[in-house]
């Protein structure tokens, strides 16, 4: 067999390993060849026909997911693929224009519009002009698959990613095909719900609006949504996510790519889990407690002051929520020490599923590990109090700690004892580094879109807090509070990714 | 005895046997007043009585060939001989047998499958039931030698679920070798020759006749093709290296083995040496008509007999009053020859050259009471509904291929629409996983480029002014051939 | 009939209906042959379509959604995977199929030889106006085949399995009004 | 570029202009004239003119030939629009329904918009119109903020357009 380490795509010469497909290597190096049926993470159909490519020599278009960059052994000249040739172009354009055949044009209706794949490519490989004028193929719309996904057979293409997901990937095959022909469309099992926690996967991995998620169905065109790329905080696995929302409400959080970390994947529940962050008793503005037991809205200045005020008599410990950052976990550490306590940080356990989600439900209790916060099992006092959400740190806790200065969401997480409060944004809404289960250092960004406006970045609050205790606290901004945990030992391993980092970046102890 | 059965036994009986399988015949040459005669290899035992049954078949011969095989020859010996027989696979495609029987990998663990290809769905096909309810004893013995030369341990043979006899009469065949001895384990003697055969029925799919989708319905699932490389003959049934054959294939291996090689390639049409892809046609072939003539029916013959031959000698010609205007010399899937066109010989290369080809090499007839229009709607509505669905181009241009010619049917098309179908061909053609797609291209573009005549006088203002003359010449039109 | 009806109307709307209950597969009678069949193939997938043959057969022609649920607790499989074979091989009913199914051939040569014809007969007798629908007596299911691989004597119609070759539409109508 | 001035001669008034008696003449023939012409006075509101086709009036929604609201809130008109006058909430509509989804809310600021059109034209429905209503007012800044309800009732039924949910 000839040894043939390399292809031509577009007369350019790239390397390539055992086993690569050409799709692999265009995309690889950055060029655009388009598919609906090709995901990296399952099976290889090659039933769309979208990704043809022109090989030199041959007459016949070639689908280049399943085209092995390897020649067939009887050749010795590495492959010459044409991407963007005349037959290529024509090839594309002609599938193209077969899956319209049928498609009803719905966009105006499909929550898909803005991020599908027949958008895209028909604006780039499309007619203007529909040769067909046939009546086209009625099927099934607006099926129900279990509770969470709504499937719509006519937009649908068959490209069976979400069957090869169920097949591959969670092996609960609930999913299947049926009917023949132009009438095939996917079908449930009859059991009608999905074994598999993973179920809602398929509408991210379907190429066009056949798969909608119930949830977050007509809530919004994406064109009007906010994006951040972020950290899911449902448990210690730390799934790379991208959250969406608009004007103030957090509308779906979606899986983000990390070979490392979660793959393509995440959980349902963690993809749901967001709904805290919308709570009509969302804390917008900090609150102070008048002398008559009554709670006045109050500037983040006075709410300051008076916290300090507060804190310099009370004195002692504070409880962070294990979903709490890197960043803020170290101001709680600083804040203990100047009221001469000790921080700790709460974060409940729940049951791993064996293949993304894991017990512990800390999003950064390897964080607070890190930084030497002790984990508090039961309820004890703390005079400061810091509640992302009631999963972990729950009601006993928070009644427990007896605190005077509260920093939640939910102002039905302020226990009694609280004299001020600070709203706290919800993962969605603050900038900050989260240690995952496996002790890889992961940055969340903030989502403009989601949360109370104006709302002052939790460190910034412990920070001026921290100043107005005369402890000798000195301002660092996000910068100095990264590189003042940089230089604990615990780190001295871990290299923590600077503050404007990319949430690309990350690193693993 | 079923109707079927019985039409089936009596048209076997009328032929004449012109030829036992003991005695290598001679080579044939076309008599002396121009006819062409029949050469009954295969179909020498059809319309003997209880050809079926095991005591008949071994009376004329059976499981003579694979104890030859056993005894005097290595596998390796089994699989030169169908080598130099240069038999040619008869499901369609007409790959060399031996070639692909040379693929098999000898050095693997895994267990190895042959896959009889009997799902025999091809439109106008039904050559290969004539041997599985006659002589279903000739089909197993060519399983075995394939299995015997290629080291394989499990037949599948998988009958299209239309047959039940076939699958009856095969069901039995298999029930009586396993008795004598000729299935199971050390088969005839051969230590380590274990060999298992099972029926393996369809249930009505079209597609299941091409070979990954027959796999795929194997494994029981959906028939959906799957993409070549890796072939068969490296990861087939349930992942494992698998052959697949046509009936009618491994019905000839029996008589390969006992005459050899070289005589089965001395009949039929040599190869051309000048051309490396002219393979020739070697041997003889079952051969069948249908639709309208007089006398349809399946015959046997040397390649080299014209298609206007088997028309007029055997099929009676056109029926009373009518003349004949098309022929599909192979199944459904092959392009139409005009009837100025049938003067070529069936074989492989001979009907590749006019632009057609040999298929199945079962023809299917339509004289001029035919509405070409008609015949296409009802063609690509077969393609349509027998699509299975799997990649686009296949899916939805079927489908919008049979919309398009009712419309041209209603009286509602234009010759922009015979733009768009030239414009759907192109787009369907080459397209797509399997050929299924092509399938359907291939007739379809060949009726229309030669019939336009007749599409353009169901289109009100449009028809062809040289209609009148396109029709006096009818198949002299031209022909854009591909 | 009545209790077959019944269970096709629970399947119609599978959307929101509470998942069919499995029948207990395969029943005594087909017990024997199912497992016979499984043995045959290296994986229990394999035997789908020789098993829904059997079943078919068994449960008056046509597979109900308990049935399937049964076959597919069987062989191991997904239910969807077994309704998926239903809906793409022609030869299975996942409807009731009256007590006699009627294939009339309707590809290129039957299509010459008169097939219009003989549906159109065959429709007239079931009293229904399309293919693929139980006539309303319970008696036929007539279904449009394509090639059935009789071309040599076409046009070819089957009754029950049963091939009858060279139909005319008076023989065709003889047929069945044989059928009881 | 040279700039020239050329100096305009005027005349001097005779006479006849300093007497002014010729003029009031004229003028009082024009008035004169004038009352055997047609009135072209309107009695506004109770009389009120035909605009021209191409008029831009107030933003309607209307129904389609059997009464069913068009808009599907697809929130193209209100991502186009330049001042933000619109606001849409989509929802999902019950079985029966044109489509399946539609506005829940669909609010238009009548004191932001500015007539421009623009939502006409991006509406892939058909289903919001520049009308010929020129007549827009409210005492409150609330009365101008127009919902869903009044634009539908202001637009009414439109019988031609696309109809492509119709058998869906």
């Amino acid at each position: 067999m000839a040894d043939v380490k390399t292809v031509f795509i577009n007369g350019v010469e790239y390397p390539f390993d055992a086993g690569q497909t050409v799709i692999q290597v265009a995309h690889e190096n950055g060029l655009d060849v388009p598919h609906y049926c090709y995901h990296p993470g399952l099976s290889i159909a090659g039933n769309c026909r979208i990704c043809m490519v022109e090989v030199e020599g041959d007459a016949k278009p070639q689908v280049s997911c399943k085209l092995e960059c390897a020649p067939p052994p009887w050749v010795s000249e590495p492959l010459r693929i044409q991407t963007e040739s005349e037959l290529a172009k024509s090839a594309r354009a002609g599938t193209m224009e077969m899956l319209l055949v049928n498609h009803p044009l719905d966009c105006p209706i499909c929550d898909q519009a803005g991020e599908c794949h027949l958008q895209d490519y028909s604006y780039q490989l499309g007619q203007g002009q529909a040769s067909s004028s046939t009546a086209k193929t009625k099927l099934p719309k607006n099926v129900a698959f279990g509770e969470k996904i709504v499937y719509d057979a006519e937009r649908c293409i068959k490209c069976t990613l979400c069957v090869r997901f169920c097949e591959e990937v969670t092996e609960t095959n609930e999913l299947n095909l049926g009917g023949r022909g132009d009438e095939e469309i996917v079908i449930m099992s009859s059991k009608g719900e999905f074994e598999t926690d993973y179920s809602m996967n398929i509408i991210d991995i379907c190429p066009v609006g056949a798969l909608t998620s119930r949830d977050f169905r007509f809530k919004s065109r994406l064109w009007f949504m906010d994006f951040a790329d972020s950290v899911c905080t449902g448990c210690a696995r730390g799934c790379n996510v991208i959250t969406g929302g608009r004007n103030g409400s957090m509308m779906r959080m979606e899986p983000r790519h990390n070979a490392d970390v979660n793959q393509w994947w995440m959980c349902d529940q963690g993809r749901l889990d967001y709904r805290y962050v919308n709570t009509p008793t969302r804390i917008a503005t900090p609150r102070i407690k008048t002398a008559d037991g009554v709670w006045a809205a109050a500037t983040v200045d006075d709410a300051i002051l008076a916290a300090a005020a507060a804190l310099k008599a009370a004195g002692g410990n504070v409880l962070v929520d294990g979903g709490c950052t890197l960043e803020e976990m170290h101001l709680a550490q600083q804040l203990a020490a100047a009221l001469g306590g000790k921080a700790t940080y709460a974060a409940a356990t729940g049951e791993a599923d064996g293949f993304l989600r894991v017990a512990e439900q800390g999003a950064n209790a390897a964080g607070a590990e890190l930084l030497g916060l002790a984990r508090a099992t039961k309820a004890g006092a703390a005079a400061v109090l810091v509640v992302e959400r009631d999963a972990n740190v729950p009601q006993a806790l928070r009644d427990g700690a007896d605190a005077v200065v509260v920093f939640a969401t939910d102002a039905d997480h302020v226990p009694a004892s609280a004299q001020v409060v600070f709203p706290f944004g919800s993962s969605a809404e603050r900038d900050g580094l989260f240690v995952n289960t496996d002790g890889r250092v992961q940055v969340a960004q903030r989502n403009p879109g989601i949360g109370p406006d104006n709302l002052t970045p939790p460190y910034e609050l412990l920070e001026e807090i921290l100043g107005e205790l005369d402890a000798g606290y000195d301002w660092h901004g996000r910068d100095g509070i990264v590189a003042a945990i940089q230089a604990q030992p615990a780190f001295a391993k871990i290299s923590l990714p600077a503050a404007q980092a990319t949430a690309e970046v990350g690193a693993t102890s | 005895m079923t109707a079927k059965k019985k039409a089936a036994a009596k048209k076997a009986s009328t032929k004449k046997a012109s030829a036992k399988k003991a005695a290598a015949p001679a080579k044939v040459v076309r008599a002396a007043d121009g006819s062409y005669p029949e050469t009954r290899i295969l179909s020498a035992n059809f319309g003997v009585k209880d050809s079926w049954t095991l005591p008949v078949a071994k009376k004329n011969g059976a499981y003579k060939s694979l104890e030859k095989a056993i005894k005097t020859m290595t596998p390796a010996e089994v699989i030169d001989e169908v080598k130099t027989s240069r038999v040619r696979g008869r499901g369609g495609a007409g790959f060399p047998t031996g070639v692909k029987w040379g693929f098999v990998p000898t050095d693997t663990d895994k267990a190895k499958y042959l896959v009889l290809n009997a799902d025999e769905s091809e439109p106008g096909t039904f050559k290969d039931r004539f041997l599985m309810e006659l002589d279903p004893h000739l089909v197993l013995e060519g399983c075995l030698l394939c299995a015997y030369a290629t080291g394989l341990d499990v037949i599948y043979i998988y009958v299209r679920g239309e047959y039940p006899l076939s699958i009856a009469r095969l069901e039995g065949a298999i029930e009586e070798a396993r008795e004598a001895g000729l299935l199971g384990k050390d088969i005839l003697g051969k230590k380590g020759f274990n060999v298992e055969a099972h029926v393996h029925p369809g249930a009505g799919a079209y597609i299941c006749g091409e070979e990954t989708g027959m796999l795929e319905s194997l494994e029981g699932k959906r028939g959906h093709p799957r993409i070549k490389p890796p072939f068969p003959a490296v990861e087939g049934a349930f992942g494992c290296p698998t052959v697949i054959n046509n009936v009618e294939t491994l019905a000839h291996v029996p008589s390969i083995i006992e005459h050899g090689g070289a005589w089965f390639g001395d009949l039929g049409i040599a190869p051309d040496p000048d051309n490396p892809r002219a393979m020739g046609s070697a041997g003889t072939k079952l051969m069948g008509l249908s639709g309208d003539i007089k006398t349809p029916g399946c015959w046997e013959f040397e390649f080299g007999i014209t298609v206007r031959e088997l028309i007029e000698q055997y099929g009676g010609g056109a029926l009373d009053g009518r003349t004949i205007k098309a022929v599909i010399p192979g199944g459904l899937s092959m392009p139409v020859l005009t009837a100025d066109e049938l003067d070529v010989p069936m074989g492989f290369d001979a009907l590749v050259k006019v632009g057609s080809g040999l298929g199945t090499a079962t023809a299917i007839v339509m004289d001029d009471a035919c509405d070409m229009v008609e015949a296409c709607e009802n063609i690509a509505h077969f393609f349509a509904d027998e699509s299975c669905g799997q990649c686009t181009p296949c899916r939805e241009g079927c489908h919008w291929m049979e919309k398009i010619f009712t419309r041209i049917k209603a009286g509602d098309g234009t010759p922009a629409d015979l733009d768009l179908l030239e414009h759907l061909f192109v787009n369907i053609e080459g397209r797509t996983i399997c050929a299924l797609a092509d399938a359907a291209v291939w007739p379809l573009r060949s009726i229309l480029r030669k019939f336009r005549h007749e599409f353009l006088a169901k289109m009100p203002g449009h028809a062809d002014p040289h209609a009148a003359d396109a029709k006096a010449s009818d198949a002299a039109a031209p022909v854009g051939a591909k | 009939m009545s209790t077959a009806n019944a269970a096709a109307g629970q399947s119609a709307d599978r959307g929101t209906a509470q998942p069919p209950t499995p029948v207990s597969f395969p029943p005594k009678e087909i017990k024997k042959q199912c497992d016979g069949i499984v043995t045959r193939y290296p994986t229990r997938m394999a035997a789908c379509l020789p098993v829904l043959h059997v079943a078919q057969k068994h449960y008056g022609g046509w597979i109900s959604p308990e049935v399937e649920a049964g076959v597919a607790e069987y062989l191991g499989v997904s239910d969807s995977h077994i309704r998926g074979l239903l809906t793409f091989y022609a030869m299975f009913n996942s409807k009731p199929s009256g007590r006699h199914e009627v294939w009339v051939c309707r590809t290129l040569t039957c299509w010459l030889r008169g097939a219009v014809q003989l549906r159109s007969t065959a429709l007239e007798k079931a009293g229904v106006e399309a293919c693929g629908v139980e006539s309303p007596d319970g008696k036929f299911l007539v279904k449009n085949m394509e090639c059935l691989g009789l071309c040599e004597e076409a046009p070819a119609v089957f009754i029950d399995g049963q091939p009858h070759v060279n139909v005319t539409p008076e023989k065709l109508s003889e047929l069945l009004d044989a059928c009881e | 570029m040279t700039v020239t001035v050329k100096p305009v001669r005027r005349r001097k008034a005779s006479f006849l202009d300093r007497l002014y008696l010729p003029a009031i003449a004229k003028g009082l023939s024009i008035t004169f004239m004038r009352m055997f012409k047609p009135k072209v006075t309107m009695q506004f509101p109770e009389e009120r003119w035909t605009v021209r086709d191409e008029y831009r009036g107030m933003p309607v929604l209307v129904s389609d030939d059997e009464g069913r609201p068009k808009c599907v809130a697809c929130s193209l008109c209100e991502f186009v629009c330049p001042p933000k006058a619109i606001f849409i909430v989509p929802d999902e509509l019950e079985a029966g329904n044109n489509v399946e989804r539609g506005p829940a809310v669909f609010d238009l600021n009548m004191l932001r918009c500015i007539y421009c059109g623009l939502c006409e034209e991006a509406c892939p429905e058909e289903a919001i119109f520049m009308s010929k209503n020129y007549l827009v007012w409210g005492a409150e800044r609330e009365d101008m903020i127009f919902h869903k309800d009044k634009l539908y009732e202001l637009g009414g039924v439109r019988e031609e357009g696309v109809k492509k949910w119709k058998d869906k």
